[in-house]
């Protein structure tokens, strides 16, 4: 599972994912990563998905489950949503929990003391 | 493609009931259905239908022994027509899906049957040798007629 | 690839038995063989077979009315087992294509049943329910020697 | 069917293919449109065939026919055959009945007196 992770002026936590699919097959491999990625710190915790271009409701679980994990004073918010991930999105009504961004906000190298 | 109106083409993929087989065969899937030019809205749909079918399949079809998926998709003027067939235990699909789970339940599962129905049409379960056979149809978007027609 | 060893691919095409036709479902069936990753020299040695077996069908096939044509290719770790059905009368094969018109007589056809031969391998006619069903394998080491069509 | 026309310092006539399929459904139109082209002067006729990825043993039988209408005294000649349709010659044995260059020859435009 390949993350990018910077943090924004504002000190929010930037997961970028580079990988094209979120489905059953690397599902729980994914959720293990941002819970990994997301001991650093910062919040919100902004999951940039711009690369995603297929995710089925295994992926849609997956994220739901790390909002879960992250905890009700730290959200979790999404970006770059391609028009397939939008759509599970929306046809589930998901996108009225998540604050979702167009796109991801500009970030700068880790602060290694995070 | 004016030139392959006629031509029908079907895909026809099998895997063994795994989740990764599964994933792998829907990859495949996705890019011969480019290759065969359905527009990527309905390949869009109808990978997400299938993945969600199958997925199904490999996690709750079949606890002791794997068998055989079979997926087929033939690609019509105005739609994908599909049919998933496996060999696990018989199970009724008839109350399944018919609403997503509210979102304030956060819920971690359970959009799979919902998201079939919400995109499909005709769809049909059977039980029949053993086997269960899903169909369904991923319908097009509707082909918009250009202003003027050439009549030759 | 590793990761589809487990997967199986057929691709199953259907057109009208017109030389233009099964022309066009060639060239759509050479571009899915492309993208199913099938090596391009197995590729083309199929596409050649299919096309030398499709033209006789839309050509020699049905002088009156038109059929359809099925191409049916699976695609196995080792070769493709190919499968074509029409509804054309029957014929015999079996003294078709044993050797290729000499190269000093300068023939314009009956090249076609001698490339067939010379790149299949367990080649097989039947007739069955009014239709003709042709069977090979087009295999991805390229064969030796030419052999004879297996009647049933 | 798209051809282009050239010749060489030495006289010969150039007709390369630019059609990427030589098959059932366009032999009649390939031979037609290479007898009109051989009308112009130039001998041999060297036939390019570089961009041609699939030829079946119709291509093959039109191939045929033009280097009959020709007649001995012009022979037809060929150039730049890809694997593939050097396959359909070696296996029909038509390769030892016309001379086959690995590339089409340096030509200059056609000279329209010709
Ligand atoms: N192919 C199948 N075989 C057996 N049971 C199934 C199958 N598909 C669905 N089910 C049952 O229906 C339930 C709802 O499925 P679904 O809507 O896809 O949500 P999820 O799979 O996330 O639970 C599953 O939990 C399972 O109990
Ligand atoms: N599908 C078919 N149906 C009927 N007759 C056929 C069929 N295929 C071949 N034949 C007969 O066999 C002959 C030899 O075929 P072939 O070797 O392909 O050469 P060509 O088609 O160039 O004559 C044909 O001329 C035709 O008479």
């Amino acid at each position: 599972m390949q993350l990018s992770i910077a943090q924004t002026d504002e000190g929010a936590l930037v997961i970028d994912v580079q990988e094209t699919r979120l489905d059953a097959a690397v599902a729980l491999s994914f959720k293990d990563a941002i819970r990994n990625a997301a001991e650093r710190a910062g919040s919100p915790v902004i999951l940039g998905l711009s690369r995603v271009d297929f995710m089925d409701s295994s992926g849609l679980g997956a994220i739901v489950g790390v909002m879960k994990l992250l905890g009700g004073d730290r959200p979790l918010e999404l970006a770059g949503l391609t028009p397939g991930v939008k759509k599970v999105f929306r046809l589930t009504r998901m996108d009225t929990v998540f604050r979702i961004h167009d796109s991801l906000p500009a970030t700068r190298a880790l602060s290694e003391a995070g | 493609m004016t030139d392959s109106k006629d031509i029908t083409v079907d895909l026809v993929l099998r895997c063994e009931s795994s989740v990764e087989d599964v994933c792998v065969m829907l990859t495949r899937m996705e890019q011969l259905l480019d290759k065969a030019d359905v527009p990527s809205a309905q390949r869009q749909d109808a990978a997400l239908v299938m993945a969600e079918a199958l997925t199904n399949i490999a996690r709750h079809g079949n606890d002791a022994q794997r068998g055989e998926i079979t997926c087929r998709v033939s690609i019509a003027q105005d739609g994908l027509e599909c049919r998933i067939t496996d060999h696990g235990p018989a199970f009724d699909p008839s109350g399944l899906g018919l609403a997503s789970p509210p979102p304030e339940a956060l819920a971690e599962g359970g959009y799979g049957w919902f998201l079939i129905r919400r995109l499909t049409t005709g769809l049909q379960y059977q039980r029949r040798d053993g086997q269960n056979i899903l169909c369904f149809r991923v319908p097009g978007t509707p082909v918009e007629l250009p202003v003027s027609v050439q009549m030759s």
